[in-house]
């Protein structure tokens, strides 16, 4: 593997504190997400992409901002790979990149939804903010 | 002095990779009491072996020292090559430099350095053997098995057959086991209870085994060759010798409310009742929970309607304790609980259902009368989902890690069997990997596929939702790259399968050792797969790990030759590395008789002359042929009178210096 | 702690006049008891054959020595024989018993009273000195020197082992051991350094232990590996004293004649009573001789004992 | 100190129960799971063979560490020598923590036949913590004059 796509493949598995060659391919993150309908790489993908070293399609990918952070795919897993946490590597690197905020506490308030759960807005925050 | 002979073994490039022979060798000639020093690439060769030999009577040899793999590995093979040169056997130590050097070693000096220093110890201990000679002890000619499964059955039969007593300890009413719930078995699809009863039937009617249904096994003491055991024979309430297993009692029980565990509870069945039609032996149980006489004292309807006034509401448990020479476990497994699965839906809807609930409903003799029928409306379904590896292969801790083995097969083979009787059924199977090693397995899997339309899909499903009277199975199609929402009837869990619970209890009671998954551990993995690392206890059927009915049953017949080998010695000999007392040094204060575990030290008052005066003291005595050398009591041993043959003080202290020089 | 078996004085004659009677009512054939020795503080044990040898009997403030360990040998002769327990040394009776060690059915066991025992160390460290004579008075005692009278405090002179008596009431036996326990790592190293460096292999805590009854003791065993031989390694020396404290381990009553009889004053007792404070902690409390049959806490255990790694969790600074 | 430390070469002594640990110890050799090579196994039938003088006179020997491995309790060959075990090894560890021997030099583990990854683990484990501690001199002579650094 080229050393800029092996370091970051590194840096996400870092991040994400995760063990991408634990993955025995059995696809229950995908059977299980909710945001599949939205997403143009499917959860499942995000593993073998980044035991691949294909963090630049990654994050090109709409799928990372198609992730409601829901946990179903963490939760379900039986290897314990968390898929989630990958995505919210890659979201945590390329926002890093582009060096904004999408999300700031002021704004808060009036996004404030009493349906939302408290765990979305905790994960959107760290999802839209640096 | 000593005459040792030190001999390096290669074991080809699985030592002499890391580990530099000629340097072990060459320090090995001036270490104290070494007169001899070689090497070899294989000792335990034929060619190897000879070289010893040669070597002891050349040399004149008093003992040997083996630098080879563990000694669990081939102490025997070593110990057998010194006794046919003329040596006692128990002079020969291993130093383990393969398992606990070479190959956990990287750097060629470092592995080389610790060789050494190996092999100097097991020098050190060697200088101060001596000659054992084993003791001998009887060989009870009577085997337990513990299970009445295919398993039991089967070491049974074949114990049996060899003209030996068995005794088979069965905790539920009936032996049969899980193989009685079956309906058809892979990969030839006959019926299970064809080829199973008649082999129950066989196992009843034996004259050399005897069974002992509807009982556990309470304690064990003793060791190979002579266990002595207890077993509690539960209240039936029914008395076994008079009881003509008419039937009539089950008919007439007015309580109906317990769940009928034979069909796993997907029908009732009455407080008195035997599981099935063809249970052996053939005679009701009460179950005192549910029966009305037992909670209210009124009732007792079975009792008036016997016509052989069998019914005994007074019976009490039984212990019979009885002696036997060897021991066959074959407890079982069980379907693990799917309290951590809930995705799947199976507390939610009663048309979600384990494999084995499955096999219930598609047998003639089950609650459905073998129609395939939706649980919860008794309605012919249309789309079945099948879920492979539900709970297997999972390291989070909700269910298992090792793959449950027989998932695989029997889902197509229940896959199969239902597009066969019902073709108008879709049938979908979720599958992570489709394992299928075994005689005619893939072509059976395959045929399934292709010979009777089994959608299989490469994937895993997510989600269960019971809407509307359906199921919305919510999975991934990996190949596709897609999720998919199929609207099933019903949905059919692969359960991981785990060892039945009582193994654990039972491996403490015979200190047979057991895996993290409370499989039993079996001597060896590969050489030695039916016995356990405890001597005179072996492993049958699933209880030592997941396999099929004819993996089974091949090992349950491999663990019978295992007992018939030992029942057929009038001797066995001791392990002579036992504990030994010191009169002279005794104080007779009776420590080590409170820590033996197995009550092999006595006292006795001994006659003393010292000084010309003669006395009497109260000394321990230790039963060689009851003492299994734990060396428990040398320690607590005040005066350090009482020591360990082949373990001694000494010999450790030698060791602990050899490794600190 | 008393039993059918054994006789207590019940009329509270003097201590001697009880030794007489046993003697003359031939309820045995001989006594232990202690006898004056050449200065008034040092008496010593002793057997008395008959009314006459009674003459050196003697019980008073200087009899602190522990007498049940004679009893090994004294019990194994012919006759049956009587000896003098104070409260203290009935523990170590008892123990020795339990261990088939003294054959009870040979001795007739008298239970007698005692108010502490004193130490003349400690007296003449008050700078008392040319002793002649000792009476107590209430709390204090009365001296008598050639200097003149002099006066001390009774409780300032008791044997270290009756300071923390078992029949005492309140005070903590374990304060000195917790002393230490609270010690940093290094500061009790030093702390056993230091004491265990004055040890000169007397053997005298060994031969006066009650704990100690071997037939032939590990030191004197060539074979156990632990020899006193000669000094070619410091082996022997340096572990002497674990070794044979964890040797007496759930079997020492605690007596406290280690102490008592180390010419260096080394504190030797604190090393046995940590490992009974340990035993109390770690298996619930135990006090080796409180009976004769009960089985002692390393010749037992409980399937839920706390794991070893507690020592690591446990106060005690590295 | 940072010097002597790289220079430190630990000897560690290991008593594992023929039944449960030596057998794991196998395990993590046949499974090729590394260890540092100054731990050296000595075999006894059980944990309750080992008599605290063999610990302490592997320490008097110049033995930066001792760790005993034995069956899992409930776990024992022998059914409860691993209960004595515990027991006698809680206290050795106390009195010699009592004496001022750093405790972290002694250990007790229980590691089954099959958990060779835990075997190697542990073993790692310890080593780490003996390169931390250095080398054993206090127990070496707890009665030679030579004062220890602070």
């Amino acid at each position: 593997m080229h050393q800029k796509t092996q370091l970051q493949a590194e840096t996400i598995r870092l991040i994400s504190g995760t063990n991408t060659r634990k993955c025995m391919k059995c696809g229950k993150c995908t059977a299980s997400c909710p945001a599949f309908a939205e997403m143009d790489i499917s959860p499942h993908k995000f593993v073998s992409m980044v035991e691949h070293g294909e963090i630049d399609k990654l994050m090109a990918s709409k799928s990372i901002w198609k992730c409601m952070s829901c946990f179903a795919c963490v939760e379900r897993c039986p290897r314990g790979v968390e898929p989630a946490s990958i995505i919210e590597a890659v979201r945590q690197t390329v926002i890093r990149k582009q060096n904004n905020n999408y999300l700031r506490p002021e704004n808060i308030p009036e996004l404030l939804d009493p349906k939302i759960p408290q765990q979305a807005l905790v994960s959107a925050f760290r999802k839209y903010s640096k | 002095m000593q005459r040792i002979g030190v001999f390096v073994c290669w074991c080809g490039t699985n030592i002499a990779a890391t580990v530099d022979i000629d340097t072990v060798v060459e320090a090995m000639k001036y270490e104290p009491g070494v007169v001899h020093a070689s090497d070899y690439q294989y000792m335990c060769s034929e060619a190897g072996q000879s070289k010893i030999k040669q070597a002891i009577k050349e040399h004149n040899l008093t003992g040997i020292v083996v630098c080879a793999c563990s000694p669990r590995m081939h102490e025997t093979t070593f110990r057998k090559a010194a006794k046919a040169a003329g040596l006692n056997q128990y002079m020969v130590e291993i130093a383990n430099i393969r398992e606990h050097c070479a190959w956990i070693h990287k750097d060629r000096k470092e592995a080389t350095e610790k060789a050494v220093v190996l092999a100097r110890t097991a020098v050190a201990k060697l200088n101060l053997n001596t000659p054992l000679t084993p003791g001998e002890s009887s060989v009870v000619k009577r085997a337990l098995v513990i299970g009445g499964g295919i398993a039991g059955i089967q070491s049974a039969l074949d114990i049996a057959e060899a003209g030996y007593e068995v005794d088979i300890v069965e905790k539920q009413p009936t032996i049969g086991g899980k193989m009685a719930q079956l309906d058809k078995t892979f990969p030839t699809l006959d019926c299970a209870a064809c080829i199973l009863t008649p082999k129950m039937v066989d196992a009843a009617s034996h004259e050399n085994i005897n069974l002992y249904t509807y009982s556990e096994v309470d304690s064990v003491g003793g060791f190979v060759g002579n266990f002595n055991v207890k077993i509690r024979k539960k209240a039936r309430s029914v008395k076994a010798d008079i009881c003509s297993g008419c039937g009539i009692c089950t008919e007439k029980c007015p309580s109906r409310k317990a769940e009928n565990e034979f069909n796993l509870g997907l029908n009732k069945r009455g407080a008195i009742y035997i599981p099935f039609a063809q249970a052996i032996p053939n005679v009701p149980v009460i179950d005192r929970d549910q029966c009305i006489k037992f909670k209210t004292g009124k009732c007792g309807l079975c009792a008036k309607v016997c016509p052989a006034d069998a019914i005994d509401f007074s019976q009490q448990d039984e212990i019979v304790e009885k002696q036997y020479g060897a021991v066959v476990l074959a407890t079982g497994f069980n379907p693990i609980k799917l309290d951590n699965f809930d995705e799947f839906g199976y507390s939610q809807s009663k048309d979600v259902i384990t494999s084995l609930e499955l096999e219930r409903i598609m047998n003639a003799a089950g609650p459905t009368g073998g129609k395939l029928l939706r649980p919860s409306d008794n309605g012919h379904p249309h789309t079945m989902v099948f879920v492979q590896c539900v709970g297997s292969r999972d390291t989070t801790g909700c269910g298992k890690t090792y793959c449950s083995k027989i998932c695989c097969m029997y889902t197509a083979k229940h896959a199969m069997l239902i597009r066969e009787k019902y073709p108008d059924v879709d049938v979908h199977v979720f599958y992570i990997d489709v394992r299928t090693p075994g005689k005619n397995f893939d072509e059976f899997y395959r045929r399934a596929a292709e010979d009777y339309g089994v959608n299989y899909i490469k994937g895993m499903v997510g989600k269960v939702a019971p809407t509307n009277g359906k199921l919305l199975v919510q999975g991934s199609d990996l190949i596709a790259d897609r999720q998919l929402v199929i609207e099933a009837d019903m949905v059919v869990l692969a359960t991981a399968i785990e060892p039945d619970q009582t193994a654990k209890s039972l491996a403490t009671m015979l200190t047979a050792s057991i895996d993290t998954n409370n499989f039993f551990t079996e001597a060896h993995p590969k050489l030695r797969p039916v016995e356990s690392p405890t001597a005179g206890v072996f492993l049958s059927g699933v209880c030592q790990g997941p396999k099929d009915i004819p993996e089974t049953v091949a090992q349950a017949s491999a663990a019978a030759v295992k007992v018939i080998g030992l029942l057929s010695k009038d001797k066995l000999m001791c392990n002579p590395c036992v504990a030994n007392s010191n009169e002279l040094l005794c104080n007779g204060c009776s420590n080590c008789q409170h820590v033996c575990p197995y009550g092999a030290i006595d006292y006795v008052e001994k006659e003393f002359r010292a000084g010309g005066k003669t006395s009497l003291r109260r000394v321990a005595q230790v039963n060689e042929a009851i003492c299994q050398g734990c060396g428990a009591c040398t320690v607590v041993c005040p005066s350090g009178a009482m020591d360990l043959k082949g373990f001694t003080n000494q010999q450790i202290m030698a060791e602990v210096d050899a490794i600190c020089r | 702690m008393q039993n059918a078996d054994r006789e207590i004085n019940k009329e509270k004659i003097s201590v001697a006049e009880m030794a007489k009677q046993i003697l003359e009512q031939g309820r045995a054939d001989r006594l232990m008891g202690w006898k004056r020795g050449e200065f008034f503080y040092d008496n010593s044990p002793a057997v008395f054959e008959n009314l006459s040898e009674l003459d050196d009997f003697v019980y008073d403030l200087f009899c602190g020595s522990n007498l049940s360990k004679f009893l090994v040998k004294e019990s194994r002769k012919d006759g049956k024989i009587a000896v003098l327990l104070k409260p203290c040394d009935r523990y170590s009776f008892n123990q020795l018993v339990k261990e088939h060690r003294i054959i009870k059915d040979n001795v007739l066991p008298v239970e007698i009273d005692c108010d502490g025992m004193l130490d003349i160390d400690k007296i003449r460290a008050l700078g008392i000195k040319g002793i002649k004579k000792i009476t107590v008075d209430g709390d204090q005692l009365q001296i008598d020197t050639v200097y003149g009278p002099k006066t001390c405090a009774r409780e300032d002179v008791l044997l270290m082992k009756c300071l923390t008596c078992k029949d005492r009431v309140g005070g903590d036996r374990f304060e000195l051991v917790k002393e230490i326990e609270a010690m940093s790592s290094v500061e009790r190293y030093e702390f056993w350094r230091s004491e265990l460096s004055k040890c000169i292999r007397c053997n005298a805590c060994r031969n006066v232990c009650p704990a100690c009854t071997c037939e032939k003791c590990v030191f004197d065993n060539d074979k156990s590996g632990i020899a006193n031989k000669a000094n070619t390694d410091s082996f022997e020396e340096s572990l002497y004293h674990m070794i044979r404290a964890f040797h007496v381990a759930g079997r020492c009553t605690d007596c406290g004649e280690c102490t008592r009889v180390c010419p260096q004053n080394i504190p030797l007792h604190l090393i046995n009573r940590k490992i009974i404070k340990d035993l109390n902690e770690f298996y619930g409390e135990y006090q080796a001789g409180e009976d004769d049959f009960s089985k002692g806490p390393l010749t037992r255990f409980d399937l839920d004992d706390v794991e070893p790694d507690i020592v690591m969790e446990r106060g005690g600074n590295k | 100190m940072s010097i002597e430390n790289k220079e430190f070469k630990p000897l560690i002594v290991a008593f594992c129960c023929n039944w449960c640990s030596y057998a794991g110890a196998d395990l993590a050799g046949t499974s090729r799971l590394a260890y540092p090579a100054e731990i050296k196994i000595i075999r006894v039938p059980c944990s309750c063979r080992v008599n605290p003088m063999f610990v302490l006179r592997a320490f008097q020997r110049g033995a930066d560490g001792v760790i005993i491995a034995g069956c899992h309790p409930g776990d024992c060959h022998y059914t409860t020598g691993n209960y004595y075990a515990r027991r006698r090894m809680t206290l050795l560890f106390s009195m010699l923590d009592f004496f001022g021997i750093e405790k972290e030099r002694t250990r007790v583990d229980w590691v089954s036949a099959a958990e060779g990854v835990k075997f190697s683990t542990v073993m790692n484990d310890f080593s780490k913590k003996i390169h931390e501690l250095g080398e054993n001199r206090r127990l070496g002579d707890l009665r030679c004059k030579m004062p220890i650094e602070k």
